[in-house]
């Protein structure tokens, strides 16, 4: 399909298109935070944004989350499937790398002989338009882990800021469907596509972190016992903020909420992260990650060993949330540096 | 002594050559084995908390106004990091600015920890610059790089350079502090290291406090909702809080499961409410939980209401002497008690 | 049928549900004397009985809030004659908090009531528990908290 | 059409409650399925778990005690320890409980084929391998294995699990049962002393055989080292790990070791697999 241009003041006539048939997720700002919600009203989007600070895979992978209510009738449980699943969504303005994080989060949650379908299902029924980073954060490395600033493979439509206006692209079949309701949309020029093909380079030039993951990975497998992971883990305080904001952290805590007044109930999933104490503390008291040390290690070989090994894939996708958020600023780039430099002869000592 | 009439920049160096000097010290003397302190961070205003266990690593320590992290957070006793390969806590010298040293001193009189195996290295904070708000003023701008340059912050991103002056963009709570430098303990000298000074009661005026409740029941329960709507549970500010060491905190709680721990406004709400009620009489003020917030929720004015209730009716201030009991461990027969409902 | 059953005033006004925590040894046995006594106070409340005022964790209180009551209400010893010597000293402290904090943070302070009432003392255990009740059906239903109002 | 959501359980109602120990903080729940097609779908052998949920209160991962060849209805034998278990000692007869599964790999029972099958259980722990043993006593399962050896330990005799069925196994010629406790006892006529000293002294022959273990971390610790002094190699000794669980189905994260999950990968590991594992659990 042809490239289309979809001007800047036209975004709120996109809006009304769509949101006929689509619950219309975008980036709107929050108590001075960017965050994905519902969109309201087309003028609350947000498109020159950074990144968000919440991930949008809050919007199918809610902080809460149903997985189904009941109701007691006398002696008898009747158990009711969550309604919102069959809804249809568009997430609108979400940046290449978060896209890549759904990629990884369908292929983990379909992954084995059960498939979590409350996920899979909410992913096929959403439709990814995003657009590309023309200027990349600070603390972006995106291209380390195979990503680009306007890599467009995950998304259905990915849309390019040429200032006064987007050059819009259909990227899979969904896309094209989505876009062939639209008639209104001109078609892009020449020097359209030519502005468009400079951002990406000047995008990709912007980017300063270059880690080699690949060496990190093959590191990974053997160091379980480095000390390295005393050393990146002493100013580590333990809280969750650098999972909350990970496009990829999927990991959640099971919980039941009963209404005692009226017989029903509902059993909820809420994230959930490995750098909490309780995350894997058993009834008889008994920790198998007891502390920082433990549960920093986890973090980090699940997403740079246990994933690569399990689905052949990197759980990170270099957005830099947890760099910037992280309190005690226990930068992700510095500990993959140090990992790096972890010399061969080193490694075979402590094995 | 640090020169009061300085410029802002010129007292952070003059701070940093402090730690610097007794940091090289104590390690040179076999005082202590490891030190705790900042050192710079790898994005704008972040500085990084690191341990020292040698004295080539002295140049590494740093200060400046973005020293955010409440250091005693490190030595609370069920933090292991800290420990010898046999299980042995370490000898330990602390960067103290006034907070860190009020909350070394309210831990020592919760029996935390010894003062005695710690080294107090005191230095007068100039404060802590508010992140939250400054990124919140410049928007979606990105700042590529913070500095400090006389009373002035200087920010620079892909193409702007702004201005702020530091005085104004600080912690709400460190505009108001009253202990820049440590206390000095009277029986404690030797862990005195460094610039503390000698104070045993605050006087200071709560005129926010009494600002926000002469707002009516509903526009304080707004503001509220408002201010923690965008918490998402992580408990950064539990866990960067120096007086958070419970081993399972309420809100883990499971026999029983007191309060909720999704987002749900309310859940949120009843969770700040009972850690604020936990640290009453035991909160040193030092900001730590606010500007460690990834959402940017500022906890000022909840911090500086218990230090109104302590002060006003046991008058307390916690942090100033490890000898006096936290009001909360004690009680008093003619303790005020005009909120006990009366037949008229 | 020409007669409508009408449904007296009194039936259709809400009533607020308040839960009381009363200490065992004085104003539970305060609560027992004025209904020994035939003492007249509101249907309101509903009692659980606890050893000591120093008992109560300010979790049952917001918990209770949480849960839809209306008010809750505690009730000890007068100070001096806990039966645990302080128990009710300690707890004043913390109730000093709680309220100021719950007031702060915009939930009514007619929400909780503190009081003293002796084992002697039934006639003022009514008159308090009627001058509550009169307070909280001023407030209204308690819909602070998402469980609450059903 | 798409898949099912698998976080629903299938509803099952309280047949029977067993008090299985003297303090009478072990019970052992017999549980039918509301729906007959349930339990034609729920196909499970000896080792595998469920989770089992009480609506309101949570649920939680118990692994199933009774065998495939019992039938009609499934065991499990619960101890009072958290949330969930103390909710299910609070549960009468004809309650409705939720239940998942069955999941996990279970213990191999085709592995086992054709071997001398040695179980080896301590206290609490014994549910699976209970399950284990009444498959292999099976008329119909008798066959394909060959010597049946059951050395069981436990504190005290109050605690002795499914003492019925162990009578009933001490009658037959076809298995060996060892019972021990750790300290004498009056009435007690078995062996007394730890496990690991016991198997000591049976001293099972690894020509053939295979090995299950299950029971406390130190139990397990001491056994396999009699076990390698005994000249068991790595793949003969079968383990059953625990770990905290959430779903189940390898999705909330919790129960890894290295890059395994507990809940989908195993609990059964073979000791040579485990040694290739980090020590995280």
């Amino acid at each position: 399909m042809k490239k289309k241009i979809l001007l800047k003041e036209q975004i709120k006539k996109f809006y009304e298109k769509l949101r006929e048939n689509y619950n219309f997720y975008g980036p709107i700002e929050e108590n001075g935070n960017i965050v994905f919600s519902k969109i309201l009203d087309p003028e609350d989007i947000i498109l020159n944004y950074y990144n968000s600070k919440i991930p949008p895979k809050s919007v199918i992978l809610p902080q809460k989350e149903i997985l189904f209510e009941y109701e007691k009738k006398g002696d008898e449980i009747e158990i009711e499937e969550p309604e919102n699943i069959e809804e249809k969504n568009i997430i609108f303005g979400i940046r290449p790398c978060d896209a890549h994080s759904f990629y990884l989060l369908k292929n983990f949650f379909e992954y084995g002989e059960y498939e979590d379908t409350l996920f899979t299902r909410k992913r096929k029924n959403t439709t990814l338009i995003g657009i590309g980073c023309n200027t990349p954060r600070q603390t972006c490395f995106c291209t380390s882990l195979g990503g680009h600033p306007f890599k467009k493979e995950d998304m259905d439509i990915f849309l390019v800021d040429l200032g006064e206006k987007y050059l819009v692209k259909s990227i899979s079949k969904k896309g094209e469907e989505i876009l062939n309701q639209i008639s209104w949309l001109s078609d892009a020029t020449k020097s359209d596509i030519q502005k468009a093909e400079k951002l990406s380079k000047t995008a990709e030039e912007l980017i300063s972190t270059e880690i080699d993951i690949e060496k990190a990975i093959s590191i990974l497998k053997n160091n379980f016992n480095h000390p390295i992971w005393k050393e990146i883990s002493e100013n580590c305080i333990g809280c969750g903020s650098c999972a909350f904001l990970c496009p990829t952290c999927h990991c959640f805590d099971v919980i039941d909420e009963e209404d005692h007044y009226n017989n029903r109930g509902k059993r909820i999933r809420i994230w959930d992260t490995c750098q909490f104490t309780l995350y894997t503390l058993e009834t008889s008291g008994h920790n198998p990650r007891p502390s920082k040390i433990e549960r920093c290690r986890n973090r980090i070989l699940h997403k740079f060993s246990y994933y690569p090994s399990n689905y052949d894939l990197i759980g990170c996708v270099g957005c830099g949330r947890c760099i910037n958020w992280c309190p005690a600023n226990n930068d992700l780039r510095i500990i993959l540096k140090k990992i790096n430099k972890i010399d061969k002869k080193e490694e075979s000592i402590v094995a | 002594m640090v020169n009061r009439l300085s410029t802002i920049q010129e007292q952070n160096t003059k701070i940093e050559q402090l730690i610097r000097d007794k940091a090289l010290k104590l390690l040179k003397e076999d005082e202590v084995d490891a030190i705790i302190g900042y050192s710079s961070g790898t994005i704008p205003f972040k500085t990084c908390p690191i341990i020292i266990r040698s004295e080539e690593d002295v140049d590494k320590l740093i200060w400046n106004n973005f020293c955010a992290m409440n250091l005693a957070k490190y030595l609370v006793p069920l933090i292991p990091t800290l420990k010898d390969e046999e299980g042995k806590n370490l000898r330990v010298g602390i960067i103290a600015k006034g907070c860190v040293g009020r909350a070394l001193i309210h831990l020592a009189a919760e029996k935390q920890l010894d003062l005695k195996k710690i080294k107090m290295i005191g230095i007068p904070c100039n404060g802590i610059i508010n992140r939250s708000q400054l990124l919140r003023e410049l928007q979606q701008e990105e700042i590529l790089e913070a500095s400090i340059s006389d009373d002035e912050i200087i920010l620079k991103g892909r193409n702007f350079q702004k201005k702020f002056p530091i005085k104004e963009y600080l912690n709400e709570l460190c505009k108001k502090c009253e202990v820049k430098s440590p206390p000095k303990i009277p029986d404690l000298v030797e862990a005195c290291v460094g610039e503390c000074q000698e104070i045993s009661a605050i006087e200071q005026d709560f005129e926010d406090v009494s600002e926000f409740e002469s707002k009516t029941s509903e526009e304080r329960w707004e503001y509220i909702k408002e201010l923690l709507s965008p918490c998402i549970r992580c408990y950064a500010c539990r866990e960067a809080c120096p007086m958070c060491y419970c081993s399972l905190c309420f809100v883990d709680q499971k026999l029983p499961r007191w309060f909720g721990k999704t987002t749900e406004l309310s859940e949120t709400i009843v969770f700040h409410l009972v850690r604020a009620m936990h640290l009453a009489g035991r909160c040193v003020a030092c900001g730590a939980c606010s500007s460690v917030c990834p959402m940017g929720i500022d906890l000022h004015l909840i911090t500086r209401k218990l230090e109104q209730i302590v002060k006003e009716r046991f008058d307390f201030t916690s942090g100033l002497d490890p000898q006096i009991a936290p009001p909360m461990h004690q009680f008093k027969m003619e303790d005020k008690q005009e909120f006990i409902l009366e037949e008229e | 049928m020409t007669q409508t059953v009408k449904e007296s005033k009194h039936e259709q006004e809400w009533q607020p549900k308040i839960i009381a925590f009363l200490c065992n040894w004085c104003s539970y046995a305060g609560a027992d004397l004025a209904g020994v006594s035939r003492l007249q106070y509101p249907p309101t409340i509903r009692i659980v009985r606890v050893p000591c005022s120093g008992r109560i964790n300010p979790f049952f209180i917001i918990k209770s809030l949480i849960d839809g009551w209306d008010a809750v209400v505690v009730s000890g010893c007068h100070p001096g004659d806990c039966h645990y010597i302080s128990g009710n000293l300690v707890a004043r402290r913390r109730f000093a908090i709680l309220k100021e904090l719950i007031t702060f943070f915009g939930i009514h302070p007619d929400r909780v009531h503190f009081m003293w009432v002796s084992a002697a003392e039934g006639e003022r255990f009514a008159t308090l528990i009627k001058k509550v009740s009169k307070l909280v059906k001023k407030l209204g239903p308690n819909k602070k908290f998402k469980n609450s109002g059903e | 059409m798409h898949k099912e959501n698998p976080y629903i359980p299938k509803i099952t109602t309280i047949k029977s409650i067993i008090s299985e120990n003297d303090v009478n903080d072990i019970k052992t729940f017999e549980l039918v399925f509301d729906k007959s097609e349930d339990y034609k779908n729920f196909k499970y052998i000896p080792g595998q778990f469920s989770e089992l949920s009480i609506f309101g209160k949570g649920e939680c991962p118990i692994g199933i005690a009774s065998s495939p060849t019992e039938k009609d209805s499934i065991k499990f034998t619960i101890k009072k320890m958290g949330t969930v278990t103390t909710a299910f000692h609070n549960m009468e007869v004809g309650e409705k409980i939720g239940i998942r599964g069955p999941l996990g790999n279970g213990w191999p029972i085709e592995q086992m084929k054709g071997k001398n099958i040695i179980i080896i259980g301590g206290g609490f722990a014994f549910s699976t391998l209970r399950s284990l043993t009444e498959f292999i006593l099976d008329e119909k399962h008798r066959d394909d294995y060959e010597d049946l050896l059951v050395i069981y330990g436990n504190r005290n005799p109050g605690e002795v699990l499914y003492k019925n069925d162990i009578k009933c196994w001490q009658k037959r010629d076809d298995i060996e049962v060892i019972l021990t406790i750790d300290n004498e006892a009056e009435g007690w006529d078995y062996k007394v002393g730890y496990v690991a000293p016991v198997v000591k002294e049976v001293g099972p022959s690894p020509e053939n055989a295979l090995v299950a273990v299950c029971g406390p971390p130190i139990m397990i610790k001491t056994t396999i080292d009699v076990l390698e002094e005994l000249n068991f190699k790595g793949v003969q000794i079968l383990n059953s790990l625990e770990m905290r669980m959430k779903c189940g189905i390898g999705k909330c994260g919790r129960c890894n070791v290295g890059d395994k999950y507990v809940c989908i990968d195993g609990p059964v590991f073979s000791l040579a697999e485990l040694r290739k594992l980090p020590d995280e659990y």
